[in-house]
């Protein structure tokens, strides 16, 4: 076994200054019934060279050649090839939580750094080091709300919410005493802030509001932010496609207390989902109230600076039950991933970026429009939106792969009763050309 | 191999203070077509200013974080014992596994067969994770330890609801846990209640009788304890626990002590979390990401998080209609491209291989134990230790040394320190999990430094690490005037 | 940026004596047939006994040679201003274009068509350089300058043979050249001649015109040369060349000096070499691999090594049948994975891009040379210079302290040192070369730091550097004791 | 231009500092005629995105996923995935020649574990730090051996030479005065020694043998060296495929004076034939006389074990036109490759890998005997040889391409009268079932 350093004659020697004779006899403190007789029913040690060949196999299923329009919380981002051999550098990759300060301090600096590119992109004060991901983080932030304001106990969500989060927050909340409640989208897409508004009172705990909803449409945040005014509900921002915060008004400037971005959206792979990256931020006034890790600016003995995790007192490992969140290991490389993305893309490459997925959708719209197809929203869009299609999505999703594109999402897979839905998203990796193509296989279907 | 020598690493601004400017480290793809202006489409009050990212070109960057990343320990660098984290070597090979194209683009939304493979291959994971805990199904969902903790607490909870027994709100939980347990106990608004170790870090089976009542939906434990230690009445301890209706959650941390030798399942745990990136060598990534599948018994699988894989007319599908479940805990389905590496390196090991995996974990352990016992007090020493051993303090504290001394010690000559002050059962605590990929020659190395450590004064250890690109870092000033982030100056 | 710190850098054995036995690091692919012991196949005469090769785990593996890295300074560490030798970025999209699996996999010799995409690459690449350069033909044969050298220089003598022009056995070098030049000479047997530089540092004309005569092939020269100048008459040095029937090799380490601006072939040269590794961005490896492509006019294109490449009917195909071909000088076709890099350069930055790197190569090098000038002894003044600067330590030897106290001086401070002691046409030369891919900032960085230094005593520095892992080497005692391999202690 | 860090306003301080006024005054020193007045003839810039798609679709006309028996002089090897993180790794990449001992340390001791590796590998008392690639190698070793024996004029070659590496050294004698014999193969495969044997006098510089021939033939290097006592010409050994000696006596054990290797068989990629790697080893007393770059053991002034470059006397940088070679840049990231390579292969990894090569070409001469196929040669080979087509071997391999198989090398590529040889080569990477497909096919042609 290519991973194991001691030969058997060590192995032999080290038995010996131990005391027993074979490697068993150290389980002797387990009951003899407990210990298995045989070989766990798992397949024979393999070649490196024979799992790679059946991994490729495996993966050459995906047709990774095909234009895609797959998006709806997981988006294609180009990757600069500048991120990958950073980020697998030994020294970050396979290095752990940075306990001891003195021999991380290249950990915790990018942390800091993560956590002011952060701060910079959404205009808010305080941001973590990570959350697992942006669902379980959103209802981290609800958790969170209920620390600041104990007597809410009425969740106010947006249908817009991306369902998948609804769903995590609702199994989150399912074990306590939260109410949630679900504010509808009115026809153009946007939530219905009238049916929020008739809501609000002293129990609204928070407000949950996915600023580019789950079907693409860009909400009015400064009117929902208006609209919380006078009442001690939490205004939770929810942001699955970040880089839409390279056009749109921060967070920061809106009022939200808790920003829940899916890091995803900047510059991780794809990777059927996971890995991806919780993004948390908020209010300063909130800071010890967060969950998370968090790197500070501090000194050492020399009096240079120098960074160490902070506020550790929140966390679980002091705190244990009244810790503001059970969160340990948590996507730190996703982290320093993002950083480096974003360290790369810079100021003017992140204008250009969103800009970019802004004009591509654009383009799929007037060109869909022109063509007679029905758009089911009409609000601004950023990079994503709902075709009301005049066939069952499901099929003709399937069709089209056939005939070469990947052509987004059948949201009937989240809602039984839709079955004419597909959201469509558009971003860097696409084309003017893609999208002419897309659009001549819609035609046919006029 | 353990004698620090000085390096090549220099100081390094923040990103932020390097002079930059009009540039940008990425080409775009070009677009063909005409850039829109986004004050065309989107009403004014919508657009922010362009946010005050760094601007530097793609040498500034690489050549940063390169330096950045030169001031970190790792474990391709060097010993890293940390117990009850299993800082075992990552294969190479499951990086490259993991960043296979089909594997790195794959949509989770993308049409009906375009996952097949993947899908193959988590379902392929789950039966291995099955077969190696001895439970029955598996969720990949949970995305790392702690995260597995809440979901399966949330599937007692369920449990126990759905069988109309809503009085079940608390939770034992040996005083050796985690810190992760009682807090992921509590986000599913369990309450915690401690259960005190007995003389020999085990559990106290009085104790647990005493507690286990009819509002006490389970027992969350560790098993082999953080104590290194095996719960050698663990069968006990689970009947007792299922005799009074309560269910048994193990804390499966410290798998790397079991797979191939027991099984938990056989010793009567109804729920319990793998970590991918201990036991099954996923590297740490400085934090993460991990990944934290979850077991459990038949009686919990109706509430696994949605959805599930099953194998129909030799394909593997998603059942999405699960009336019983609790949900979804997180968008997807799990840190896929963390399990992908977890499955090559089951894959590789093979049933042999885990099995070598888990006898030279733990006689390296007890190897380290034995160079040590002695000059280092051992709390517990009823029986050779697991995967891990647990030393204190105490002999050197009657010169004034403390385990942070030693911890300060061992970075100056080259070692990672182990875990220190956990678990808080024992007064200093030091936690050394050596993990089988580690050679007796580094074990010697670590071992003659730690005792050389041992017999130094506190004077002299107090002004360590001298080495290190910073000293003592002033962790107080830190929590008393916290500052998160870089600020322009003004 | 340049201060130095202490770091994580541990000493670190040699291979051979790290503890091994019995293990190996690498699992071969299954074997479907029962292995035959060599003994049955082959005669006992043939057979030797196993060699004694380490025998490590793959985690001992990875981090022997992690340790060793540590002791590195690269680019992307820190600034390396070494003269003659471009040290700029090095594009990681350039390493995953190399290693795309159709390049990485491709066989020479395999059937028709396989090949088509890395020859459709391979000619393309000609066809820029040929064009970069003003040239008529290029070939990619050539593994590294050096070769290049040599392939042209036995181009130059194919070509007076071929014309019954057999006395022609001397070269002309000017005294600034690289080594490699006069050597590249000598290894197809022709007699360097030296050509003295004038007081400017440049071709002495008169010179020239004494020594070139009918004896000689031609000259073998550098432009810029390697004092940093552009040699101002460089097409009256051609003219006269040619009239006397010679002709002009050009070394084309500089043209990271003139790419875009001007070009070798438009000055007069007949053939010259490209430094991928230098020009072109491919990474220097510690040493190599680098390519040495060359390109030349088309009176010396009969001779080029076989096969070259030529389009028909949109395919691009290999012709052989060259019968005056010089004949092969390696091979297979080049360094194919260090063109794909090259390629992939050239085609980022485009003729923009091209052209940018050299004027801001050039602006960098006169920064350099604006801040340290007045410190620093400028041996020749009269032009700007382009892409490097020359000092020497004249003034600084006034306080006994040499180019060497500051090289080390530099090391200390976290740079690498210049180019020292080269070119040989001055004192205590220190050629800095920053290259297009340093900002502003480590300029200054390094010229502080410089200037600094240049104020010390030979007193203060000759004890440095004291931060590397190992303090200054001694390279008299290597020389005089040759140990060049580690022997097994007997 | 996102590798160059200085932006327009920095450019301008910097060009004011140095006293002009746009970067182009400073190219005043070149004569106006030779100033390009307009853009290079080379395409606009290219995204990172546009060129990996294109080198992408460039590199697919090679099919991969066939089985291949190419080999001939470079050879298909199972590369374990831990090589490359490694040599990728910068502090290897992006440094150069470790001119600078106390920076470069890590390049310096990898170099002499090289050294080390290949003089254990070969039995040889020296090895170099590297050379180009074999073929230029092999006319290194025979201009060193004039070095040695300056009265030496007449080289001797074995026809079994790889033709490419005859063909370069031809090229390298061609302007000098030495003249070089071929010595024919016996009708067995195995260079003629009767042949040899006549040609060696007082002139005879040195005996260039290729030990596991061209064609696949292992030569009898005894008799060879047995033959060339009592002469002052030189033993030079060739050898491409060197994981030939996992299983053959060493050239160290068989007097061998110089030693010529082909490194890419050691576990680097065939990329096309390069980068590749040139491995020259000799005999002590010649040492001074090596081409080529050497690390070797010093001390540092702390009086602890330290590595520099050493002997450099020899070297073109400071010898000048009396340098023992002209090499400058070399091959040493590929030699650290193949360090690597060997490290985790091991001492019993070599040994199985040589006895599984010769495994799988003994069962393919035995399946191919068996099902009536012509072998070219009856000498004994390790795992190539050459298979006598009934038919015309190009038109073949080109027809057996398209059914999946990259059959073999087609002699006539070297040889314009041979039509019907096939080289086949044999490693780790093929299989029996491979094999059997082969000889299915090969059986269609009876
Ligand atoms: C015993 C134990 N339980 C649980 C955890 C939490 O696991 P994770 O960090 O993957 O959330 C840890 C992590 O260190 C642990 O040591
Ligand atoms: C001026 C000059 N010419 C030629 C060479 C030789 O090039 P290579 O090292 O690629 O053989 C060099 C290398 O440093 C050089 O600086």
């Amino acid at each position: 076994m290519r991973y194991f350093p001691n030969d058997p004659q060590t192995r032999q020697e080290m038995l010996q200054r131990i005391g027993v004779s074979r490697p068993e006899d150290l389980f002797a403190a387990i009951p003899a019934n407990l210990q298995l007789t045989s070989l766990l029913n798992i397949s024979a040690p393999r070649s490196e060279y024979a799992l790679l060949k059946e991994l490729k196999a495996k993966a050459a299923s995906y047709p990774s050649e095909l234009p895609s329009f797959l998006g709806a919380g997981v988006y294609r981002r180009f990757i600069p090839s500048a991120i990958a051999p950073i980020v697998s550098r030994a020294e970050f990759l396979t290095a752990y939580t940075p306990y001891q300060p003195e021999v991380s301090q290249g950990t915790l600096q990018a942390m800091f750094e993560f956590q002011t590119m952060l701060s910079l992109l959404t205009g808010m004060e305080v941001a973590n080091a990570s959350m697992y991901e942006g669902a379980s983080a959103t209802a981290e932030a609800v958790m969170m709300a209920k620390r600041v304001y104990a007597k809410g106990s009425k969740v106010l969500v947006s249908a817009g919410l991306h369902p998948e989060y609804l769903e995590t927050l609702r199994t989150y909340l399912s074990f306590g005493d939260l109410e949630l409640v679900l504010i509808p989208l009115q026809a153009n897409g946007q939530t219905d802030l009238e049916a929020l508004k008739a809501q609000l009172d002293e129990t609204a705990l928070c407000s949950v509001l996915q600023r580019v909803n789950f079907y693409g449409v860009i909400e009015d945040a400064s009117a929902h932010a208006a609209l919380l005014e006078g009442f001690k509900a939490l205004n939770i921002e929810v942001l699955p496609e970040m880089t839409a915060l390279g056009l749109l008004k921060t967070p920061g400037e809106l009022g939200v207390d808790i920003f829940v971005g899916e890091g995803q959206s900047l510059g991780l792979p794809v990777s059927y989902g996971g890995p991806n990256l919780g993004v948390f931020a908020c209010k300063a006034e909130f800071m010890r109230k967060m969950p998370g890790r968090l790197s500070g600016m501090t000194e050492d003995s020399r009096g240079e600076r120098a960074f160490c995790l902070t506020l550790s007192t929140r966390e679980q490992h002091i705190r244990r039950e009244k810790a503001t969140s059970n969160i340990c290991s948590n996507q730190a490389l996703m982290a320093l991933w993002v950083t480096i993305y974003l360290s790369l893309l810079g100021k003017s490459g992140l204008r250009q970026l969103a800009q970019t997925n802004l004009t591509l959708a654009d383009y799929a719209r007037q060109q869909m429009g022109a063509a007679g197809l029905k758009l089911r929203y009409s609000g601004a869009v950023y990079n994503e939106f709902v075709l009301e299609l005049p066939c069952n999505a499901g099929l003709w999703v399937d069709k089209i792969q056939h005939e070469g594109l990947l052509a987004g999402v059948n949201l009937n897979r989240f809602n039984a009763e839709d079955e004419s839905g597909l959201l469509l998203s558009f971003t860097e990796l696409n084309s003017k050309q893609e999208i002419d193509l897309l659009v001549s296989k819609l035609k046919e279907l006029l | 191999m353990s004698v620090g020598k000085h390096g090549m690493v220099f100081s390094e601004p923040l990103l932020f203070e390097l002079k930059g400017g009009g540039k940008s480290g990425m080409d775009l793809p070009e677009l063909d077509l005409p850039l829109i202006d986004a004050a065309e489409l989107l009403p004014a009050e919508f657009l922010r200013e362009a946010a005050e990212l760094p601007e530097l070109s793609e040498p500034e960057v690489v050549r940063h974080f390169t330096r950045l990343s030169q001031w970190n320990y790792s474990v391709d660098g060097g010993f890293y014992p940390l117990g009850s984290c299993t800082m075992k070597y990552n294969p190479k090979v499951n990086e490259v596994a993991a960043s296979i194209e089909g594997f790195a683009n794959g949509h989770p939304y993308a049409p009906y067969g375009c996952n097949q493979g993947i899908k193959r291959l988590l379902f392929e994971f789950e039966q291995d994770l099955a077969e190696i805990s001895g439970m029955d199904a598996v969720s990949l969902h949970p995305a790392a330890g702690s995260h597995g903790e809440l979901t399966g607490m949330m599937l007692i909870r369920a449990y126990h609801l759905d069988r109309g027994d809503l009085k079940r709100t608390k939770v034992l939980i040996p005083d050796s846990a985690h810190g992760t347990n009682p807090s992921s106990a509590s986000v599913c608004h369990l309450e915690s209640v401690e259960l005190p170790s007995g003389p020999d870090g085990l559990i106290d089976m009085e104790a647990l009788d005493r507690l286990m009542d009819e509002n006490v939906a389970g027992i969350m434990l560790t098993n082999p304890n953080t104590c290194g230690l095996f719960e050698t009445n663990i069968e006990r301890v689970c009947q007792l626990v299922h005799e009074r209706g309560g269910l048994v959650y193990l804390d499966g941390a410290n798998m790397n002590a079991m797979v191939g030798v027991t099984r938990p399942g056989d010793m009567g745990a109804d729920v319990l979390h793998f970590n991918t990136h201990k036991t099954f060598s996923t590297p740490h990534g400085g934090g993460g990401p991990g990944a934290g599948p979850i077991g459990v018994k038949s009686l919990l699988e109706p509430y696994l998080p949605r959805p599930v894989l099953f194998e129909k007319d030799g394909r593997i599908e998603m059942d999405f209609d699960r009336p019983k479940s609790i949900g979804k805990v997180r968008s997807f389905y799990g840190s896929t491209g963390v399990l992908i590496r977890a499955w090559t390196y089951i894959k590789t090991l093979g049933a042999e291989g885990l099995r070598e995996m888990t006898l030279w974990a733990v006689t390296n352990a007890n190897y380290l134990k034995a160079r040590l016992a002695g000059d280092f007090h051992l709390p517990f020493d009823s029986q050779h230790c697991m995967h891990e051993v647990l030393l204190t303090d105490k002999f050197q504290q009657e010169r004034h040394v403390s385990t942070m001394d030693l911890a300060k010690g061992l970075i100056e000559a080259g070692f990672h320190p182990p875990t220190v002050y956990f678990p808080l059962v024992v007064s200093g605590a030091l936690l050394i999990e050596p993990t089988e990929t580690e050679s007796k020659e580094t074990l010697d190395h670590f071992a003659d430094a730690l005792l050389e450590l041992s017999k130094k004064s506190h004077e002299e250890l107090a002004e360590l690490p001298k080495m290190p690109p910073v000293g003592r870092v002033d962790e107080v000033l830190a929590n008393r005037k916290p500052i998160l982030r870089w600020q322009p100056e003004s």
